[in-house]
């Protein structure tokens, strides 16, 4: 999870999630970085809208909410 | 009243001082009502109102001798209500009441033909005691899917017979009764109701219970929400007011990532909560 | 509303919910009493539990709540 | 919560919620009055918009907090 | 809602939720403090367990949501 | 929490949430403070809409209200 | 949130969260840090049992998730 970690703690602190940035963050945390995993991350996560996923974490409350009526 | 025989007179004034010493007169419709239904109906009534049964032509003189006397001409009103089997009600219950009560105190009675339908008319689905006969083609012939199982009829589903208001036919009513399904009520028809100088019809009368039971849970939470979002405490609502500013302390704690013992757990699920939803828009050779 | 919070402060204060009742709490009010309201009111609240009535507004919080005992 | 009814009754009725309104009211409905709750509800209610008020749905629910408990 | 978070902050800070106290915390605030308000509040809070209501207040969605399942 | 209380007793208040105000409430309600944490909040808090963020907490009610009525 | 993901960030790659490990990892990310929230941070981690929280928080993304679809 580290390197979801590490782009969320970029995307939280307004940078760009970029392979160097994210390289750079879990170097400072004392992780031995794996290049091909931070070049399939930043990939991955060019299409994902993760302002949204944010949204959705908070929501389970509504989900659960409607049910218990 | 020159030619009036004595026992009328006797009545008339009878009722009138029966209709003096209430403040509630109604009127009410006994013609459908047989004998013994009204004699268990009077039994209900016992302790709350009094029941006169009489001719519709002395209820009037009644009630114009009990509004002269009374100096009442507001009373002589209801006389335009007088029809069918009148009988005077009077009672101390507030008009709405007698009403309420006599609506509850009518009873289911068994189909009749030629009468129409209070309400729409529903043979249930399930086993019947009847057994196989002519009825089960006189069923089918209105309607009714019966069919034969295990030896007695059967309805194979909810059969509207009867709208409300369309005639109840003969054939009908036999089938009904022999299901012993009892479609009619049978009680007092309320026509009109007087108390102080108002006379009030059953339209007026019917008030939908419902209504008020949704009013005053509406009433109520208009209280309680008035209460806690103001944070003016009462008994009932001084936890929920609690519990708002609790909850909106900590909300406002978990929104700024401020860590406290209550805010940990939150926040830190929070964040991983992204993560985990993050984690599985990846590629699975990304994961651990 | 105003014949309902009569009725529901009479309730609130112990009181029998009476027409003379909610004509006195309407009139100190400066309330114009309509008489046949009134009558309507006592009529429809008679026979009504008026705590278990209130409580099932209060609910669909106290059933989200329930399941948590 | 009788308080908070006579305060309703009057807004309903078209009437200024003032202490001495307030005190008539529950007197009419046979209340012992205690001045201070008659003076601080006229207090929290300075101000406010009643009809909005009491249509704002009021008990809170944890957002975030419920499913990580 | 000021006077409340007054309480609970004392209740935080393991004080005991007094008249004074209350004014106190409002005061430094530079709350003009309504006397009758801060009664009324203490009044109400007699007999009730803060801890125990806090701890209903974060419970609820989270068992909600088991039954959705 | 009860430097969060003391902010958002200052935010009912209509008063600025700063460090001053906050020590000032806290040492008021006699907790011994820790600037760090008083820092730590001022900043957090910095960029949340609070009025938003409590509103929130009172939205899924509403939700599960509706069905009921 | 960029501390409490740094914070997690430290936890995922099994190092210790310390006040100079996380202003490492934000200032990594480029953070200007804010060493009183650092220090909040730290001192509200201590005693809570992150796999802990972690595993509970997890739950209700699965059950919430499932009815949701």
């Amino acid at each position: 999870m580290e390197y979801v970690y590490a782009a969320l703690l970029l995307h939280a602190a307004g940078k760009e999630i970029t392979e160097e940035n994210i390289k750079a963050v879990l170097q400072a945390a004392g992780v031995e970085v794996d290049e091909a995993r931070v070049k399939a991350l930043v990939a991955a996560l060019e299409g994902v809208n993760i302002d949204e996923v944010i949204e959705k974490a908070a929501m389970p409350v509504a989900v659960a909410a409607a049910p218990a009526a | 009243m020159a030619h009036v025989a004595e026992w009328k007179k006797k009545e008339v004034e009878e009722l009138a001082k029966l209709i003096k010493s209430y403040p509630v007169i109604a009127l009410v419709d006994v013609a459908d009502v047989p004998a013994y239904p009204l004699s268990k109906m009077r039994e209900s009534l016992r302790g709350k109102a009094v029941l006169r049964v009489s001719r519709n032509t002395l209820i009037e003189l009644a009630i114009k001798k009990a509004a002269q006397e009374l100096n009442n001409p507001d009373l002589e009103k209801l006389v335009g209500y007088i029809q069918g089997g009148a009988g005077i009600l009077v009672t101390e219950m507030n008009p709405f009441k007698l009403y309420k009560f006599l609506e509850e105190s009518k009873k289911p009675a068994p189909a009749k033909p030629g009468v129409p339908a209070p309400k729409d008319i529903v043979v249930p689905a399930g086993p019947t005691p009847l057994s196989p006969g002519p009825l089960v083609g006189e069923m089918q012939a209105l309607g009714i899917p019966a069919r034969i199982e295990k030896g007695k009829v059967s309805i194979q589903k909810d059969t509207v017979v009867l709208k409300a208001g369309e005639i109840i036919t003969p054939q009908l009513a036999n089938i009904l009764n022999q299901l012993g399904i009892e479609p009619l009520e049978v009680g007092l028809k309320l026509l009109a109701a007087y108390e102080d100088g108002i006379v009030y019809t059953p339209e007026v009368l019917a008030i939908d219970e419902e209504q008020y039971i949704n009013m005053l849970q509406q009433a109520y939470m208009h209280a309680f929400n008035l209460s806690v979002n103001t944070a003016y405490p009462t008994k009932q609502t001084i936890e929920a007011i609690i519990q708002k500013a609790f909850l909106g302390a900590k909300n406002v704690a978990v929104e700024a990532g401020y860590i406290t013992k209550e805010t940990a757990g939150d926040i830190l699920g929070k964040a991983f909560r992204v993560a985990l939803l993050i984690a599985q828009e990846l590629p699975e050779e990304l994961l651990d």
